[in-house]
């Protein structure tokens, strides 16, 4: 592709940067928002915002001999991965930065999160917390393959790794036309990264919040925080897959890229909050055993289309 | 009134409360949670997430003592407030919500005094936290077995906490056993209700419940806006909290003096537990949850059914189980699926010590 | 003449180069086994950005995707064999510590003579645009045997290591003659066989 | 000259990789700790072999590929590792490699 430019070449890196961080931020809001408006059925909602206010005035807290450099370490993590993951999404037509990995980037990104996931659990020395790590990391395993093998899906159709070019690559027909199984199961993975909805066992009301259960002021809300950009992250990812990005009729590309990526939201969360915890000891053996090979079957059909010249 | 204040008023505005309910004090809960779902405050689950602790009627001196150090776990800004039976509860959080925004309780124990150092941890009531930090007890298995070399650990304590040991586990590997206390006040279980445990991983291997303190004298609640709420609390426990919610609801609706209300709320009691016993995903994530492989007996699932026809009006409440029994059945068990079943067979209080045998 | 770009690249290189290293110590000097691990992690992802900004970003991304994976189960390994969650215990686990300072010191020292006495080439060609492109086709083309070779080797790693670790064999779960009908298997998984 | 330094630098990183793993590896008794040493030794190969991909034959593939097998043996070492330490450790309760010491022949 030759116009490429990454919106830190367009922009200056610092403007961009904030740029992204900001978009970041509002989508992660929004779906803290639609989580919780979902989840009150029609009562008053508690606004994501003022809980973040709150958080700050709110003192950290300790636990009986913690191993507080790992556990800080892992709160800031989970913010500043989720933040990093959002480096190869793009925006418009451009990512705020674009390596010829953007996929595996987006991937890795996710496998990190995983470890400082696991160590908010093994941080404050508790119980219910290492409890949470635990079933964070078989969750983790269970659900990185067919989330690795969902994204690379969609760059087998593209015939590129960067995510830009996969947009272009849809300008035809998006991709989830004929890929439906790597987009549900892109999000699915996604939601089980941030142990969110059916997923919630790390952090689940069964072990008193999991992983969450000690974190308290800005550590709580550096990992809630987190979990809501990551989210909001997918739903963006998802967007640029499958959905085609910006294309679409009428409207700019932007504002089309918006539309969609909150109907995924809205779509994500409604979704998942009709659903029970899908408790790991069950779920996980799904995942490796079916959901695993269904990608692969997947990734084998888009495959020969590529090769019949489907997707030009 | 500068701009801090005012940015502090807004942040506190709706204030995370711990409600701690001693046994017998359940109207008194209801009318809490209603007069919570209605302001839109969050409920807080744990010492960590909380700003306001509730604490309901009259704790017995365990539970009493629990309160103490979960008080000691919540981070500042706080208040900890109490309710009595037949006290105006929006008056109360009102008051509590004030009295956080004038910057909290005035014995603002610094909790790095309290936790962080030395030896007093180990001597902390053993059933008084919240499944956040390890007991003080020692486990008992012998430690004959276990030969490290050159690091071994056995009876060492680190910041007044002791060591894991290790002990035969289900695969054939020495694990680790670790002795934790969850309770008296856990999210969504009885409080009051400790269960002593030795833990593998995530993996129970001995449990004995107890209850810290001798039962109230308690006038019966109403059957179905008792089994709803059950319902509720092992909803919650099972991770369906959209379903936990209308539980609630529905429970709130028959305690109504509208009649309105109260018809609505038994069509969403019957939605409900119509949607509950439909849905295959909780079916299929609860099977064999509870239940030893090839034994017969109640799982969870089957409970959840038993108390879905009990909310509706047309099957007596399942009977708690006996405690002893009961702890029997959680050997063995995966952590979720114990405290799903203890939620499901919501063991009636009982004196302390009676149910040893 | 150090050029910008060069210039650039020395700097990014000497800091997350001492940052590898000093992690890479650290893995042997820290007193608890979840701060080695994550100090090994540290290690791992210094070099992982080194290479990024050699524009192996492919590469990079990998091995920062596979160590931290790799690290995150060696956690769990370290907490079920050796640790507990009580955490910080001050440990020391060594043998031979002399000889071995010797040999680690000794290699440092021939090799780092050998690189700074070598004569070492001037490239002659430019990096490519894609060299991730480069990579996959070299992998899916003329060196095919590698990618063979590398999925065979892993197919056995995959099932010597579940020979290795697993206790329970079919005649475990299924019974002496294989007869049972649902596996006695301590969880019952979620495919209610 | 100023690429040379570079790759220089790079190089004694690796170098410096190599060593403290070797030290590690030798030195250990537990059997993950030994891995670990190994893997940092590994690491320093990752190293040189992008080093010397970039300062002296971007045009060729080859160094590329012999990242990626040392990644892979990385990888083989680590699950081995973890399954040969879970067998030992069934057996007799064994994770260091003195006591592993009646293993030979």
């Amino acid at each position: 592709m030759g116009e490429t430019a990454t919106l830190a070449d367009a922009w200056g890196a610092v403007p961009a940067a904030l740029v992204v961080v900001a978009v970041a931020l509002a989508l992660g809001w929004a779906v803290t928002a639609t989580d919780r408006a979902v989840l009150a059925g029609g009562g008053p909602v508690p606004g994501p915002g003022r809980d973040a206010a709150r958080l700050l005035l709110e003192q950290r807290r300790t636990t009986p001999a913690p191993d507080r450099l790992l556990w800080r370490l892992g709160c800031a993590g989970v913010a500043v991965l989720a933040l990093a993951s959002w480096a190869v999404v793009p925006l418009g037509s451009r990512s705020l930065w674009s390596t010829s990995a953007d996929l595996v980037w987006f991937n890795a990104a996710e496998a990190v999160l995983w470890a400082a996931v696991w160590l908010v659990g093994w941080g404050p020395n508790a119980f219910a917390a290492l409890t949470g790590g635990y079933r964070f990391l078989a969750q983790g395993l269970a659900y990185e393959l067919p989330l690795m093998f969902a994204l690379i899906t969609a760059g087998l159709a593209a015939g590129s790794l960067r995510t830009t070019d996969v947009v272009a690559a849809q300008a035809g027909l998006w991709f989830v036309v004929t890929m439906p199984v790597a987009f549900v199961v892109f999000l699915a993975a996604a939601a089980a990264f941030a142990f969110w909805g059916p997923f919630d066992a790390p952090a689940g009301t069964d072990v008193a919040g999991g992983v969450t259960s000690e974190l308290s002021g800005v550590d709580r809300l550096l990992v809630s925080a987190g979990r809501a950009v990551f989210l909001g992250a997918a739903a963006a990812m998802a967007v640029a897959l499958f959905l085609g990005g910006g294309a679409g009729p009428w409207l700019p590309g932007p504002v089309w890229q918006l539309v969609k990526t909150l109907a995924v939201v809205a779509l994500l969360v409604r979704a998942g909050r009709r659903l029970p915890l899908l408790r790991p000891d069950r779920a996980v053996e799904v995942a490796w055993v079916v959901v695993i090979p269904v990608v692969l079957l997947q990734a084998l059909v888009v495959a020969v289309l590529v090769l019949a010249g489907f997707y030009g | 009134m500068d701009l801090t204040t005012r940015l502090r008023a807004w942040a506190l505005a709706r204030p995370r409360v711990l409600v701690v309910d001693p046994p017998g004090s359940d109207p008194l809960r209801w009318a809490v949670e209603e007069e919570l779902d209605r302001r839109g405050w969050p409920r807080a689950a744990v010492p960590a997430g909380t700003d306001v602790l509730l604490v309901l009627g009259e704790p017995g001196p365990g539970l009493a003592a629990a309160v103490d150090v979960l008080w000691t776990q919540v981070p500042a800004p706080r208040h900890r407030a109490r309710l009595l039976a037949g006290a105006e509860v929006a008056a109360a959080l009102d008051a509590a919500r004030a009295a956080l925004l004038a910057g909290g309780d005035a014995d603002r124990p610094d909790p790095e005094a309290l936790l962080g150092s030395g030896e007093e941890d180990g001597d902390e009531d053993p059933g008084a936290d919240d499944g956040s930090d390890e007991d003080a007890d020692e486990p008992d298995g012998d430690h004959g077995g276990m030969d490290h070399g050159g690091m071994d650990h056995g009876g060492m304590e680190v910041a007044g906490l002791p060591m894991a040991q290790t002990g035969p586990d289900r695969d054939g590997l020495e694990l680790d056993v670790l002795a934790v206390s969850l309770g008296p006040v856990l999210p969504a279980w009885p409080t009051g209700l400790v269960l002593r445990a030795e833990v593998q991983g995530d993996v129970v291997t001995g449990a004995e419940l107890s209850w810290t303190d001798d039962p109230p004298q308690a006038a019966d609640p109403d059957p179905q806006r008792l089994a709803l709420d059950r319902l509720a609390r092992l909803l919650e426990v099972a991770g369906w909290p959209a379903a936990a919610r209308d539980a609630r609801r529905a429970r709130d609706g028959l305690g109504s003096a509208d009649p309105d209300r109260v018809v609505a709320a038994g069509a969403l009691a019957a939605a409900l537990t119509r949607r509950v016993r439909r849905s295959r995903t909780l079916a299929w994530s609860l099977r064999g949850a509870g239940r030893p492989a090839d034994e017969p007996g109640e799982g969870v699932l089957d409970l959840v059914r038993d108390w879905c026809a009990a909310a509706t009006g047309d099957a007596p409440p399942p009977a708690g189980a006996p405690l002893d029994a009961l702890a029997g059945r959680l050997e063995g068990a995966e952590l979720g699926s114990a405290r799903l079943l203890v939620a499901a067979r919501a063991p009636a209080p009982v004196p302390v010590g009676a149910d040893r045998g | 003449m150090l050029t910008a770009s060069t210039g650039w690249l020395l700097a990014a290189a000497a800091v997350l180069g001492v940052l590898s290293v000093a992690s890479g110590v650290a893995v042997f000097v820290v007193d608890s086994m979840a701060r080695a691990t994550f100090a090994l992690l540290g290690s791992f992802l210094a070099v992982a950005a080194v290479l990024l900004a050699l524009d192996l970003a492919y590469l990079a991304v990998v091995t920062a995707l596979m160590m931290t994976i790799e690290m995150a189960i060696m956690a769990v390994f370290m907490i079920a064999f050796m640790m507990n969650p009580a955490g910080l215990v001050p440990m020391s686990m060594v043998h031979n510590t002399r000889g071995s300072a010797v040999v680690g010191a000794g290699a440092f020292v021939v090799l780092t003579a050998g690189i700074w006495l070598v004569d070492w080439p001037v490239r002659r060609t430019a990096v490519p645009a894609d060299p991730t492109r480069q990579l996959g086709e070299a992998l899916m083309g003329s060196h095919m045997l590698v990618m063979l070779g590398i999925g065979v080797a892993l197919f056995a790693t995959i099932l010597a290591g579940t020979l290795l670790a697993t206790a329970r064999g079919r005649y475990d779960r299924f019974g002496p003659d294989l007869t049972a009908h649902r596996p006695a298997d301590p969880v019952r998984g979620g495919l209610a066989r | 000259m100023s690429a040379e330094v570079v790759l220089q630098v790079v190089l004694t990183v690796a170098a410096g990789l190599v060593g403290v793993g070797l030290f590690g590896a030798l030195s250990q008794q537990t059997v993950v700790m030994v891995m670990m040493g190994l893997e940092l030794v590994l690491n320093g190969v990752l190293l040189a072999g992008g080093a010397a991909w970039y300062f002296l034959a971007p045009g060729l593939p080859d160094a590329q590929v012999l990242v990626v097998v040392v990644l892979v043996v990385m990888a083989v070492e680590m699950a081995m590792g973890f399954a040969v330490t879970i067998a030992l450790y069934r057996s007799r309760q064994v994770e260091m490699i003195d006591m592993a010491a009646d293993l030979r022949g």
